[in-house]
């Protein structure tokens, strides 16, 4: 591709292990895609304020393109809003600003369908029957309302065979998990059959319990691939988890924005996106369950989703000179 | 332990608190440190005990300098104080708080029962009643005065300085203090008396020093050969007699104030009494004996339990303090100045206007500094407030002058009745007058006044009549004639008569 | 030095000036920063940046400002942040399911804010409990009830003129300083200016002989915290005007921040002494470093050491420059 | 007192929910008290002197990277790199009373600013990606039990029978009350007040530094994370227990007890199937009740 003197900025809405393998992303993209600049920059804590004043100040220094993270789906807006008016465009990545919003389009893993999906893939593994618990996210993410109301349809459609005994949510940082989870499993583990965690955190935390506990009959579906999730899978302490392509989406991500960037392209008006209840135009970043089946393997699996969207993304969605 | 103070000087922003200092003591004699609020006593004595330092001069303990950096070194260096303010650890037991410089340890852990049989010891010396294992911060500010001298004692050190201990204690406490104080003298030690008791500095001193302004206006003179004028002049620096109050002529007004059968939660029993518009009514009592506890309950900090309050002749029932001043106007000087007189933190101007601020307010509701500053100002100049200026820190006062603040707020403030506790202690005997002459004044302009005071001078001298309290009742009352001799022996004579009982039942209880 | 009559001289300009040496004092480091980022890092002084730190000032502000009020009365509140979320969501329903205009929406929001200081004030009051445990539990209680009613969903349909406001521009300031501003000039008027200021501060410097100069403490109390849920509230909606949407996650961060304005502006936690324009000059103080800092591009996840250092850098400045004042006060007057 | 609120909860859980007394649910309430109770305690000290401390959970989050860290990365033993933990821990609770003393500047101020400084060290050396690999005997040490007593409960119980005793009846223990009951009065009687301020942080310090451990061992990996949500509980603990921001008046048991009742009503809620829309509410209004009936009898007894 030719140069381009383009400065990309993908920014997570604060420090999570989640978004590690953006930096990686960053540096291949820049690379590859021969871009002046992209740079992974990261709030210093997990607060919309901050992360506006760091889009703010980057914005400032001649940055020009973003790939954003929304540290809140409906809050981002007016942020967003005002990168378009100075002219620098603007993708979510990992997580979708909810619409109407300036953002071109998200690339992210579909909340719904993912925590839908993990259900689905958690029931099965019960064999069909049994009652399982929701461990969820901030109870104030409108992502966590997404998810509770996929669980729930998961259920629904068992047809009564499976029964959500409850949804735990604020369960997002290490303590308050550890409690809430030991303190569900200490009181109800007998009733229990299945856990699906749909944040990272209660993910990581209910394996390790479950592990604690040497319990194997529960069944956990997670989600990201943190070590002990896989750990827990590979011995059977977890049935599966559902990874998202993290790297992919800062990948492609900074690929578009050096395209919007530099005005070649702009996004198509009849791109065939994918609606979702937060927006009209997402596009999935690929999500696929892993479990022991493809645990060696996953890794590969994601990179060629990663290059599928890559190279197709530019014809499907793009407009370009 | 001899000390020189070599001229010392110290200064705060505005003040010059000592300007060259220099005098004196002498290891086997009690030194009387004498001068008016504010002439630098407590300064020079914080400069010894290591508070502050000084600005310049020296100080040799024994002839050699002493350079103090902190009270610990002080300490260290065998000398031990009573300061003005009380100093105490509110939630820590008498015991703990007496010994808390030498706290008793017995393998590595502190033995309790060695602390309180040591505090005990030195307690008794003053004051036999108070228990060491109350927590401080329930007593009254005399038993807490009384703690401190206690403290001070235990350390048994070479130098015993005492700022004011006499201050808000009765005689028979000082009377205790002085055999001690004497007892050291004769044991050798060096002691520093600080008081505005003159009687008592002569009958207990062997030499002064008086301080004016931050210098010495004489040094070491002996009190046998000084009169009481001749202090008294080197004090306030000309020949001036200290007016004595005129005799009072009070007309029997109406009742203002009327208390029947009154039993409050604090444990007054049928309190009786009436007090007369333009009266000055005296309560007199022994430490303790409940007389602020009285005046708590007149203002409505501490729940009725029976009885009747009337307010020119109508019966009424107080909410909480700030409607006994707002509503009922009666307002009430505490004994307490620290915790519960002023506001240290803020500047002289606002703790005097505090009481009148709603009726200081401009039409616009806007209350400026410079109202604020109109109504104050004559009141500071009346009680001679020694201040750079009305924006000071009350906190940074010395503490006679900050008792003057504490008395002059409340005759900014136009209450009917008026409840003064302590007025005068630690003030000097110049604005003391004054003091006296302004709460006569206010009676003539129909303030109704009870005065709570341990200081029987002062009672006889002010009040129109005088309540004798005992034990939370009120055991006697008396027209005062005015002549100190009869009356002290009548007020005492009640009070003996309870406490012969008390102890001829006590004895029995023994027995 | 006896109280003479140079005293009327002394007072006025003088006393005014030394109580407004630490504001006057803060303001100095803050403009050493302001010289130090202007000339290093580039883009700090671009109207943008200008733009971007007048707002986000402007709520630090109002946030300082409402902790600030309790910390008067020697108190604390720690809901602020589920006042500022409940009137927020109030305003946020008001407009977009019931169709409310604008002005009343968020005069009803403000009114909600002070309703719920004053049940703070009215609970502490009562019951003699702590402020710090009562605004704990209440903040948990107000959150909740918040939750229960809104089911944690997002108000995005406002009014355009909402969002408007926090996207227009005077020059490069945005409106909502200027309101911060006003806010600030009103309270400065009320601790000054009014008994009632008075009272607070003085129930807060010390309640006990406040209340027996007849100071109704318990009412300014309960003033105090009103006018704290006012300003939470009104923070709360600034924030609205800034993000176009009312959201359940306003204000879940601004416990700390709330402190830190008024506490380096000179407020005492013990009570009785706070400095308005010292709060207002805190928050620029903390505002200006985050920003310097964030456009001098000092590294991602080391930034925090850095906000650290240059903070305890500039109250140590501020410490120096008092002692050195008093030592120089002193040296003349000797 | 907390006790009888704490009792009625007991009983009320254990009739609604016959899970509640089970040997392994009362090893996760234990469990989910003893790092909670440490950090109270860290607190606590710093509350006796009268000062505040916002730098624990930012400390306790440094010294939970720089243990795991030196155990994965640097390969040190358990021994070593707890203590070397305990170390840091001391030192930036030393670090926090020098720098309070020496400027005389109010020690939220620098605790808040320290706090920043501790947190912006985590996250600059993990890019907040936590360790993992974590020695299994350490990983065993926070998940052992015996019976319904999880190991991880012994540092906690041990720290507040020693702090008991510290504060009750040693010298530095009683005079770091009486610098906080009254600091001018403890100078003039000689005790050295600065330093024990900066004892009072030093010792806060380690005990954030023990919080961290302890979280570290029960979460069985080093997240830069830990800390980050210590702030409230740590305060809410002692005062709920009656400790005065003032100073000079804290309790040890109190304190403990107040976290138990935290926890309790916190693993009530789960137990209940509280719906989680209602979990904040509740756990608001159980706090008033338990402080209002605290409050109502301290009332009673001072009326009799
Ligand atoms: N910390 C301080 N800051 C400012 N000025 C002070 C301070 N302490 C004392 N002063 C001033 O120094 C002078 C001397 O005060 P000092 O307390 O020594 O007087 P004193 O002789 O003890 O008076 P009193 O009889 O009223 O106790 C006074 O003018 C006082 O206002
Ligand atoms: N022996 C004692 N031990 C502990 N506290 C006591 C004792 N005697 C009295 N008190 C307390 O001391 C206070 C004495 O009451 P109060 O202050 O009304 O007395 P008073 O006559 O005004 O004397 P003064 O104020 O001079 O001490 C009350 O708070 C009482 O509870
Ligand atoms: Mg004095
Ligand atoms: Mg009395």
């Amino acid at each position: 591709a030719e140069a381009s003197n383009n400065k990309i900025a993908l920014i997570p809405g604060g420090p999570h292990p989640y978004f590690a393998p953006w930096e990686q992303a960053a540096a291949d993209a820049k690379k590859d895609f021969n871009i002046a600049a992209v740079d992974f920059k990261v709030p210093t804590e997990w607060k919309l304020n901050l992360q506006t004043e760091l889009i703010e100040s980057l914005l400032t220094q001649g940055y020009n393109g973003f790939g954003i993270f929304p540290g809140d789906a409906v809050g981002i807006n007016t942020t967003i809003e005002e990168l378009a008016s100075n002219n620098a465009p603007a993708l979510a990545l990992a997580g979708c600003a909810q619409d109407p919003t300036k953002a071109a389009f998200c690339l992210g893993t579909d909340v719904y369908n993912s925590a839908y999906l993990g259900t689905k893939a958690l029931i099965k593994a019960m064999g069909g029957k049994g009652k399982i618990v929701h461990l969820a996210g901030l109870l104030v993410d409108p992502n966590t309302k997404l998810r509770m109301d996929a669980v729930e349809k998961a259920v629904k459609e068992t047809g009564g065979a499976v029964t959500l005994i409850q949804h735990i949510t604020d369960t997002d940082a290490q303590e308050a998990a550890d409690q809430k989870i030991n303190a569900l499993l200490g009181a109800q583990k007998d009733q229990i059959d299945g856990l699906i965690a749909t944040a990272y955190i209660p993910s990581v935390v209910a394996a390790k319990s479950l592990r604690n506990l040497g319990d194997k009959r529960i069944k956990l579906v997670g989600i990201d691939d943190d070590k002990i999730v896989l750990d827990a899978i590979k011995d059977g302490f977890a049935a599966g988890t559902m990874a998202q392509n993290p790297y992919g989406q800062g990948y492609i991500g900074a690929y578009v924005l050096d395209l919007l960037a530099s005005g070649i392209c702009k996004v198509r008006a009849d791109a065939p996106f994918i609606k979702t209840p937060q927006t009209a135009r997402f596009i999935d970043s690929g999500t696929l369950l892993i479990s022991t089946d493809n645990i060696g393997s996953y890794k590969d699996d994601l990179k060629k989703i990663t290059n599928d969207i890559r190279s197709s993304i530019k014809s499907k969605y793009l407009d370009c000179k | 332990m001899r000390v020189t103070i070599d001229s010392i000087g110290k200064s705060f922003p505005g003040v010059v608190a000592l300007g060259g200092v220099s005098f004196e003591v002498h290891p086997g004699e009690i030194h009387a440190l004498m001068g008016e609020n504010g002439a630098g006593k407590s300064t020079l004595i914080k400069i010894v005990t290591g508070v502050y330092r000084p600005d310049r001069g020296r100080l040799l303990i024994d002839g050699a300098a002493a350079n103090f950096a902190s009270p610990r070194d002080a300490i260290a260096a065998g000398i031990s104080a009573v300061h003005q303010e009380r100093n105490l650890i509110p939630r820590f037991s008498v015991g703990e708080n007496i010994m808390i410089e030498n706290l008793p340890i017995r393998r590595g852990l502190v033995d309790y029962g060695e602390a309180h049989a040591q505090a005990r010891r030195f307690l008794d010396m003053i004051d036999p009643s108070i228990d060491t294992r109350a927590e401080v911060r329930r007593l009254s500010v005399a038993q807490m005065q009384i703690v401190e001298i206690a403290k001070a004692l235990s350390l048994e050190a070479g130098l015993l300085l005492l700022d004011e201990p006499t201050a808000s204690i009765t005689d028979h406490e000082a009377q205790a203090l002085f055999a001690v104080l004497r007892r050291l003298r004769s044991e050798g030690k060096a002691i520093v008396f600080v008081s505005h008791k003159l009687e008592e500095v002569i009958a207990l001193c062997d030499r002064v020093t008086v301080l004016r302004d931050g210098k010495v206006a004489a040094a070491g003179e002996l009190i046998a050969a000084m009169s009481r004028s001749r202090i008294v002049s080197a004090m306030i620096g000309r020949e001036e007699r200290v007016a004595e109050i005129g005799p009072r002529t009070f007309a029997r007004g109406t009742p203002a104030l009327e208390v029947r059968g009154l039993a409050t939660s604090l444990g007054h029993k049928d309190v009786s009494f009436t007090l007369r518009q333009g009266e000055i009514l005296g309560l007199y009592g022994l430490v303790g004996s409940g007389r602020t506890e009285l005046a708590r309950a007149l203002i409505g900090d501490a729940r009725i339990l029976a009885g009747e309050i009337r307010l020119k002749g109508a019966p009424i029932s107080i909410a909480d303090v700030s409607d006994a001043v707002r509503r009922h106007r009666i307002g009430y000087i505490s004994e307490d100045r620290k915790n519960e007189g002023l506001i240290l933190a803020h500047p002289i101007r606002a703790n005097i206007a505090i009481t009148i601020w709603p009726r200081l307010a401009s039409r616009l509701g806007l209350l400026t500094r410079r109202l604020e500053e109109r109504a104050a100002t004559p009141l500071a100049r009346k009680l001679d407030i020694r201040t750079p200026s009305l924006e000071q820190q009350v906190g940074k006062l010395s503490g006679g002058n900050q008792q003057k603040v504490s008395i002059a707020k409340w005759l900014a403030a136009s209450v009917d009745v008026l409840i003064i506790d302590e007025p005068t202690v630690g003030i000097d005997i110049r604005t003391k007058t004054a003091i006296h002459e302004l709460i006569a004044e206010i009676t003539r302009a129909g303030v109704s006044v009870m005065l709570i005071s341990s200081d029987m001078p002062e009672m006889i001298t002010l009040a129109d009549r005088i309540l004798v309290m005992r034990d939370f009742a009120l055991v006697g009352e008396i027209e005062n004639e005015r002549r100190y001799e009869p009356m002290s022996r009548r007020i005492m004579g009640f009070i003996h008569a309870g406490l012969e009982a008390g102890e001829s039942q006590q004895e029995a209880s023994h027995g | 030095m006896s109280l003479a009559s140079d005293i009327e001289l002394r007072s006025g300009r003088r006393a005014w000036l030394s109580e407004q040496s630490g504001a006057i004092g803060l303001a100095g480091i803050v403009i050493i920063f302001w010289i130090v980022f202007a000339s290093w890092a580039p883009g700090f002084v671009s109207p943008f940046n200008l733009f971007a730190i007048s707002r986000t000032l402007a709520i630090d502000i109002v946030i300082g400002f409402s902790t600030m009020v309790v910390l008067a009365t020697g108190g604390m509140n720690l809901a602020i942040g589920a006042i500022g979320v409940c009137s927020v969501m109030l305003a946020g329903y008001l407009m977009q399911k019931l169709g409310v205009p604008y002005p009343l929406a968020l005069t009803v929001a403000l009114l909600l804010g002070a309703l719920l200081g004053w049940a703070n004030g009215v609970a502490i009051v009562r019951s003699g409990v702590n402020s710090f445990i009562i605004t704990l539990a209440s903040a948990s209680l107000y959150t909740g009830g918040m939750l229960i009613l809104s089911k944690a969903v997002i108000y995005n349909a406002l009014p355009p003129a909402i969002a408007a406001f926090g996207r227009m521009r005077f020059g490069f300031v945005s409106p909502l300083l200027i309101v911060a501003l006003a806010i600030g000039a009103a309270l400065v008027v009320l601790f000054r200016f009014t008994a009632l200021g008075r009272e607070i501060l003085a129930a807060g410097a010390n309640a006990r002989a406040a209340q027996l100069s007849g100071v109704p403490v318990s009412r300014a109390i309960i003033v105090a915290h009103t006018l704290s849920g006012l300003l939470a509230a009104a923070a709360g909606l600034m924030l609205l005007s800034r993000l176009g949407a009312a959201m359940p996650s306003i204000g879940e961060d601004w416990l700390l921040p709330s402190f830190l304005a008024p506490v380096l502006g000179g407020a005492l936690l013990s009570g009785g002494s706070i400095s308005v324009v010292g709060a207002m000059i805190g928050a620029l103080l903390v505002t200006t470093i985050r920003s310097g800092l964030l456009i001098m591009q000092v590294g991602n996840f080391w930034l925090l050491l850095f906000l650290g250092m240059m903070l305890l850098l500039a109250v140590l400045l501020d410490r120096y420059r008092t002692v050195y004042a008093e030592r120089r006060s002193l040296g003349r007057r000797a | 007192m907390l006790a009888v609120a704490i009792a009625i909860g007991f009983v009320i859980l254990s009739l609604l929910s016959p899970a509640f007394l089970t040997e392994y649910n009362l090893y996760v309430m234990l469990r989910s008290f003893c790092v909670v109770l440490v950090v109270a305690f860290a607190q606590m000290l710093t509350l006796a002197v009268g000062q505040l401390n916002l730098a624990i959970g930012a400390l306790g989050g440094l010294v939970a990277i720089a243990v795991g860290g030196m155990m994965e990365k640097l390969g040190f033993p358990i021994s070593a790199a707890v203590g070397l933990g305990l170390l840091i821990g001391l030192g930036g609770g030393l670090a926090n009373g020098l720098l309070t003393v020496r400027t005389g500047i109010n020690g939220f101020i620098i605790t808040l600013a320290t706090a920043s400084v501790f947190t912006g060290i985590n996250l600059g050396v993990t890019e907040s990606i936590p360790f993992y690999n974590l020695p299994g005997p350490f990983v065993a040490f926070g998940v052992g039990r015996f019976f319904a007593v999880p190991y991880l409960l012994i540092p906690p119980v041990l720290a507040a029978l020693l702090l008991a005793l510290f504060l009750a009846r040693t010298a530095p223990g009683r005079y770091l009350l009486a610098v906080g009951g009254n600091a001018h009065a403890a100078e003039l009687s000689g005790i050295p007040r600065d330093r024990i301020i900066v004892l009072a942080h030093a010792l806060s310090g380690l005990l954030a530094a023990i919080g961290a451990i302890l979280a570290e061992a029960q979460l069985g990996s080093a997240q830069p994370t830990i800390g980050a949500d210590w702030l409230v509980m740590s305060f809410a603990a002692p005062i709920i227990g009656g400790a005065a921001l003032t100073g000079g008046h804290i309790s040890v048991a109190a304190t403990a007890l107040a976290v138990v009742l935290v926890v309790l009503i916190q693993n009530g809620m789960v137990l209940a199937k509280v719906d989680p829309y209602w979990v904040q509410f509740l756990l608001g209004a159980l706090i008033l009740a338990a402080v209002g009936l605290n409050r109502l009898r301290a009332v009673r007894v001072e009326a009799a």
